[in-house]
């Protein structure tokens, strides 16, 4: 994703949004919050070369916490808007942002086609296993057997593996990530924000209000950093295929995977290869382009 | 109306019944011949009956009447279903190896040995390629205009083929001479060159004009000819055109690019437009301008996808939940597609709201002549309140991207424009673009921003002209349409005004805003008014009804699929003249008489 | 209206409103006294306000009133909002230690210094168990009863939990004695217990006895109060409840399920609607019945999630596209929520089609007494002409899945049935379920199909019963209103009669059918009517002059969130009816004084 | 999935249905009704304990075609409507078929939770790699570089691959057919109508009029049958990964997964697993449960 550089260095504080954040002490989307606003300072990105974009969700409301362009859309429609946004302006940085419910449930098929067009932008879930907003639902992300309101009997359903389906369904860069690993969880939005192409990042970011099963305490004894293993190597897609399936006293997080010969959305668009972004276009046709489609009809 | 030239070619789906179409509408449009053409087919591949009508006059044509001059049946059916119809004066031109002329007909019959004349080689197309060369020879058109036009067809193939099919064209045309009579009056010519297009092409066109850059589409028909139109000049026009997964992908793609300060557009059907209906709301109350065009199609639900009617104007009316200012247009005909396009765009820019144009498969699919000079790509282009680059005079902390003003209209800045971050949020929000549920739910400034949005309708309403009545103000009845039945019922009421039957029209082209106030005034002067409408409930009677009260003496519908003819509206009228006394709203059903 | 209490408890999201709430609902309706609750709060899970609101009598209360006789600020905003509110007579219980009675009130302020009397611990649920108890004691009511349900509620958290609430409920309970004026009139009391429920959780009770057995929904505020009652009574009740991935998978589902033979339900608010309005479409042209719960709350779009509104009733009419029967009731109290729900079911299997209940939050979220008798499971269940198995009557060849009939309603065999196999399609289809379009697009059968469907419209309005007058028929003003507006207008229509303002309510329930004619026949003899609606465009009355041209001489909208009190409705009528000499459609606006 | 005896053997003229398919000679949408006609009557299904469930699209026409209850529905909506009908009925046997486009464009979504909830159905995909009803579009399964009426300058967009998103989304049979096999394509019906769980056959299907690139000729040259290569396992998922990535010289078709070690949605709910099917039971609740929800409220 291209950067725009910076006339004086940023700091997090510039991109400070107008209120402060409500959600309940602890919650783990503080963490992704301040991670990102960390990154983008360091990165010298300015506020206004981005757009953060998000459905409806607890964690949905993360754009109206930053100060950057944004745009708090639809349940489940983020990552539509996103792309519609990239296409008129591919010179602005876009991050999605929203809960599991919204990109793996409602969202979940412009979740595996917005992976297979690569359009270039960031996207972070930030799951925690459950519907938040809405008090305390089971989400496409929560276990088997797992009790909500919706499902006081416990889970029947097989839950959506984001990382094995993003996978699936070609994404080029994949990792996942915990909120309460601020400077891992940094390393990804950054390594993220620089891929020039669709990058996910799936992030346990707890419930501490509705999700007494996933806490920090059950994530922190069960992650385990790929980065640890310096065999690893992203590169290889089946091998992060089997560490995406990875599920019980060991969860990775850390990049699965990564590719880089695949062109983005917009590289791939020769309307958008070169020259200003559309937004900023010339809106009329030339008048012998005019010509040739008055002819043709004729 | 002045004198027309209906031709008629039926067969089944795949037996080539557009290519000859085609050629008839290149011939009559070079000639400086208005035209209108509708094709009635089904939703199949392969098969069924498809039956396409051009009809040609040197006036403007405005439907594809009642009559056929002459017929081109390709097969056997198609014969049988049309043949019984057919006046004299008319003709029936065809294959005699393979199809009978099943019951009399006063029309002359002009049957063609193809076999004989061709050789018997790929017969398929030609016998098409016969019969057109004949009956242009009948109507008086020279072959040259036929040449000229098979050349630049068959050019890419080599020139063997275009002197094969030349060669066939010669016999066909030089066999009609020597064996059919010629029409009575031959075909007239005026020194025009029109160009002749279908409403798709013209929406497509129409957005090109408007400087619309981001074009994104499911395939829904009878839409998609938007988007191939568009997809095919997306580089010449440098339109950016995205096949999205599905119809909400691509509402909301389409409000993205326009919140990022393009102009965006989408076209889709009925079912395809319920599926955005949330988003309409999300451009609504993000005030995010976005043109949708809905290709109405008969309903409900899947419906029967490839006959029209005007049956989704409550959808639109009721789209989106809560209560928000919205523009609805339905263009009166092919050349008005490409018009209220920019007009639509202009609309939605000023007001930030979403804006729809209501579309149906007769225009989109039907196709007419139109003088080039009136395809004005120069038109206005005014993009409202925007602002696309910084300004000192707005300052970091002073945009308020919710501003509440007395237009209801606040200055819309786009992404990139250094300090004017702001978020827009479909949740309410305050001027600020701040959630008053993040804040403090507060019942003063949830209204004050209703307020403000709804203000904005006071500016639609004064943006937009009211409908103004057609012909003599005192006749007898006056016709209300809305949309794409203006040209039949235009020529309806031409010829209840040749039978002596004095009328008017008042034809209605935004359904909001909707001056409910002017077209009460002019009805209310009006000694009968009949509505008409494509659809069973008359939807336009009673969304004005609900605006205005009033209600009509009488109303003829049509729910079968196909569009009014000039008799069916006539034969109507005139029968509620005729028992005019009750002065209760009568219903007319007209009936097909042509099973296509 | 008798006199009645109303207490008020405000505090932050979190900080335990509900439970208090809870156990005041219970003690009034143990006690025999009606109560009505609402609960005023945000789209946060913590912080922000809450006020919840429970009103009791000893008559039917039908709404939460205008004053409120009991506050219990839980922190220092909620007492900032509301003491400048509190009349005379009234009492204001709170905890000194963290909380300043601001500015100068009538009412009797009653400090409790919470640390003192708790010694300190778990001071968050002290301090409410304090201010309960206090509370109690003040209105003259027995400690017994405080007892019995803190025992039920804490007993399974040991006896020692039990003793240390009891003992704490006691000091309050004496403090209160000792401290704080009893008001003038004690808590009644009747020989009657009721139940207290939610619309959600009536509306789903009404599903289980109308024999629903599949229920899905995706979770939408303030719809998921009727999944969380299903979801934690299914196995009991015998109903499968499945939680899908979108609402448009839920109507699919829904109707999937109907059609194999089962009741099948489902709710969700506006947004999640705009996402089924293609779904219904396919309800009406298959002819499976489904029944559909909108929860409203305030739009367009996201919206106030939490706020109620009565906005969604345009989308409801046009939902779908093109012409077909459908079914629109708006319940107007709590326990008609649940009597709806099977009205709704035998009327949607026996002709056939989609049938819609437009709640609102503020039934849905507000909570009832109701008297438990009133909870009948043992209501009629009418499924309609259904072929659940083999009849040799109807022999395999003979059977036609949409034969047209006389009332437009063909008997329906359910998947399983042997010898009667046939296709269900949304596209348009012939008798036998066979589409027109892949045989021959035929405007006939398409007309016949189109006929036979709209046939149903007349059984179903002869199925329900008009609505009818409450009050004199010759008052000197008539309020009309729809749904969830009932008890309010009830209230202010007795209250205007008190102050010597004859008036009288017209409350509509059905939409569809909508009786048009015989509500006009009411409303033509009414002096002045005024039409209440809780949205901003009077979306009722515009529905209602569609139909019947009819326009109200005033009309009282409110469309910031909240809902009405009485008091805005009496203050609107008697300002509207001092200027009645204009007899233009006046609008009210009423203004929320209370800042929740 | 439970099969109903026959009284009298069935052949495939028993499963005719009202209409004769419309489809374009030669369309390969042909060879998968008979190829289900076929296997139903050896199964001895009777036609009546089938419901055959469809979208929208040339394929999704199929139900009009076969003797059974059917139901032709929304474009993309095929697979939530039969879940509906299996949960109210999971007596009966289920098929749903539909085009690329139904399935994998607007459907999408459906298709990932349909497959993780394992919903005992047969899905047949009818994959043209292109819109057939609407005309020639591009479709989800086109290939990269394809020209249609919607991308007549190619296609840029990776197509979705139907074999890995399956498995990725937890598919318990996943395999692939060609319409041009029908006795291979026979013997994948028929093992998908046995498995007990959704069942998911991807059939190349030709559309003879609209894509000319991916003809019969095209994929003769290429497939690969998976039965013929006894050392490949079905039960191995990593394989089955492996083999579905597979697209050029070779394109393997044949059962690429299969495990059935989990149980189906209507056995994992206790509601359905024993007793009448809900569309058979008495709709009436116990007046003593009745009593017990309204002693909850008081
Ligand atoms: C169309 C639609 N359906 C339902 C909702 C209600 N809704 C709001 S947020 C939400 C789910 C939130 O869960 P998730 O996306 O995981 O976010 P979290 O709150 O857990 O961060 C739902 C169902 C909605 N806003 N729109
Ligand atoms: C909501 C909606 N959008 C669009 C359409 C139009 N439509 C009908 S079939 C079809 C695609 C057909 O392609 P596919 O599913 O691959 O089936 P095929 O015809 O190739 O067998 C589309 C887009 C529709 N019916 N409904
Ligand atoms: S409810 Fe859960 S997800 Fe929402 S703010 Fe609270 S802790 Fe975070
Ligand atoms: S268009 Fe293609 S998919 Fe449709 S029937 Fe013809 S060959 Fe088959
Ligand atoms: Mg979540
Ligand atoms: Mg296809």
């Amino acid at each position: 994703m291209a950067t725009v550089l910076q006339l004086q260095p940023l700091t997090a504080a510039d991109f400070k949004g107008k209120v402060d954040p409500d959600w309940c002490p602890g919650c783990g989307d503080f963490g992704v919050l301040s991670s990102l606003q960390k990154v983008l300072a360091e990165m010298n990105i300015l506020p206004h070369n981005v757009v953060t974009i998000s459905g409806i969700g607890c964690s949905s409301n993360l754009p109206g916490f930053i100060d950057t362009y944004g745009m708090h859309t639809l349940h489940g429609r983020a990552l539509a808007v996103a792309t519609g946004v990239k296409m008129a302006n591919h010179k602005l940085n876009v991050v999605v942002t929203g809960g599991d419910g919204d990109g793996f449930g409602i969202g979940g098929n412009h979740f595996i086609h917005t992976i297979r067009r690569n359009v270039d932008l960031l996207y972070v879930a930030m799951d925690n296993q459950i519907y938040g907003l809405t008090t305390g639902q089971t989400s496409p992300t929560s276990r088997k057997g797992m009790k909500t309101k919706s499902m006081p009997y416990g889970n029947v359903e097989e839950p959506i593996n984001p990382i094995t389906l993003a996978l699936a369904a070609g994404a080029t860069f994949v990792a996942r990530g915990f909120s309460a690993e601020p400077k891992h969880l940094a390393n990804l939005i950054k390594q993220g924000l620089e891929h020039k192409g669709f990058s996910f990042i799936d992030v346990f970011s707890p419930c501490v209000t509705y999700n007494h099963d996933n806490t920090y305490a059950w994530f922190r004894e069960r992650i385990k950093k790929l980065e640890d293993d310096v065999s690893y190597d992203s590169s290889d897609w089946h091998e992060a295929m089997k560490r995406g399936l990875l599920w019980g006293d060991e969860i990775p997080i850390g990049k699965f995977f990564q590719r880089t010969d695949l062109p983005s959305l917009h590289e791939a668009e020769p309307l958008l290869d070169q020259g200003e972004p559309l937004a900023h276009r010339e809106l009329r046709i030339a008048p012998e382009i005019v010509r040739n489609f008055i002819t043709e009809l004729m | 109306m002045d004198r027309t030239f209906a031709v008629a070619i039926g067969g089944a789906a795949g037996q080539g019944v557009a290519t000859p179409g085609d050629i008839f509408a290149k011939i009559f449009a070079r000639r400086g011949l208005h035209l209108n053409a509708y094709n009635a087919y089904q939703s199949i591949i392969r098969g069924g009956h498809t039956f396409l009508t051009i009809r040609a006059g040197i006036e403007e044509v405005t439907c594809f009447g009642d009559h056929i001059d002459l017929l081109i049946p390709l097969n056997q059916d198609s014969m049988d279903r049309h043949i019984g119809l057919m006046k004299a004066n008319a003709a029936v031109v065809y294959n005699s190896d393979t199809i009978k002329p099943g019951s009399l007909t006063q029309a002359q019959l002009c049957p063609l040995p193809v076999n004989q004349l061709s050789k018997g080689s790929r017969s398929k197309v030609e016998q098409n390629t016969l019969a057109l060369a004949a009956s242009l020879r009948m109507m008086g058109v020279d072959f040259e205009p036929l040449a000229e036009i098979l050349t630049e067809q068959f050019m890419r193939k080599g020139s063997k083929v275009v002197t094969e099919n030349l060669d066939i064209a010669r016999v066909g045309y030089d066999y009609a001479g020597a064996n059919f009579q010629p029409f009575a009056f031959p075909l007239p010519m005026s020194g025009m060159q029109y160009a002749v297009l279908s409403g798709n092409t013209a929406l497509a066109m129409g957005g090109a004009a408007a400087g619309v850059k981001f074009y994104c589409a499911y395939p829904m028909s009878p839409s998609t000819g938007v988007l191939h139109w568009m997809a095919a000049h997306a580089r010449s026009a440098g339109i950016l055109v995205r096949q999205v997964e599905d119809e909400i992908g691509v509402i909301n793609m389409a409000i993205g690019a326009a919140h990022a300060g393009v102009r965006a557009m989408c076209a889709t059907s009925g079912g395809g437009f319920a599926l955005m209906t949330e988003g309409l709301g999300m451009s609504a109350m993000m005030e995010t301008p976005v043109v949708v065009i809905d290709v109405q199609r008969a309903g409900p639900s899947t419906g029967v996808p490839t006959k029209t009617e005007q049956g989704d104007l409550w959808q639109m009316l009721g789209a989106g939940f809560g209560d928000f200012p919205r523009l609805i247009a339905a263009p009166t005909d092919i050349l008005d597609c490409f018009r209220l396009v920019p007009e639509m765009h202009n609309l939605a820019d000023r007001f930030q709201c979403p804006g729809i144009i209501l579309g149906d498969l007769l225009l989109s699919e039907g196709r007419s002549s139109v003088d080039p000079k009136q395809l004005n790509f120069d038109t206005e282009i005014d993009r409202g309140e925007m602002i696309v680059s910084a300004d000192p005079a707005n300052g970091e902390n002073g945009y308020k991207r919710y501003k509440i003003t007395e237009s209801g209209i606040s200055p819309r800045a786009i992404p990139g424009v250094p300090g004017h971050t702001h978020t827009a949020a479909t949740d309410e929000h305050d001027e600020d673009g701040v959630l008053i549920s993040d804040e403090f739910t507060n019942p003063a400034k949830r209204r004050a921003m209703m307020d403000k949005r709804q203000r904005k309708v006071l500016g639609i309403e004064a943006a937009v002209q009211p409908p103004v009545l057609i012909g003599t103000p005192t006749a007898e009845v006056t016709l209300v349409g809305w949309g794409s039945t203006s040209g039949v019922i235009r020529e309806a009421v031409a010829m209840l005004n040749e039978e002596g039957i004095s009328a008017n029209q008042l034809q209605i082209r935004w359904m909001v805003p909707l001056h409910g106030e002017a077209i009460v005034n002019i009805l209310k002067s009006s000694k009968y008014t009949i509505m008409v409408e494509n659809n069973y409930s008359g939807q336009f009677a009673r969304y004005l009804r609900s605006e205005t009260s009033y209600v009509p003496d009488g109303c003829i519908r049509k729910y079968d699929g196909e569009p009014f003819m000039p008799h069916h509206i006539v034969e109507a009228v005139k029968e509620q003249l005729a028992c005019k006394t009750h002065k209760t709203q009568q219903l007319s059903v007209p009936v097909h008489e042509i099973m296509v």
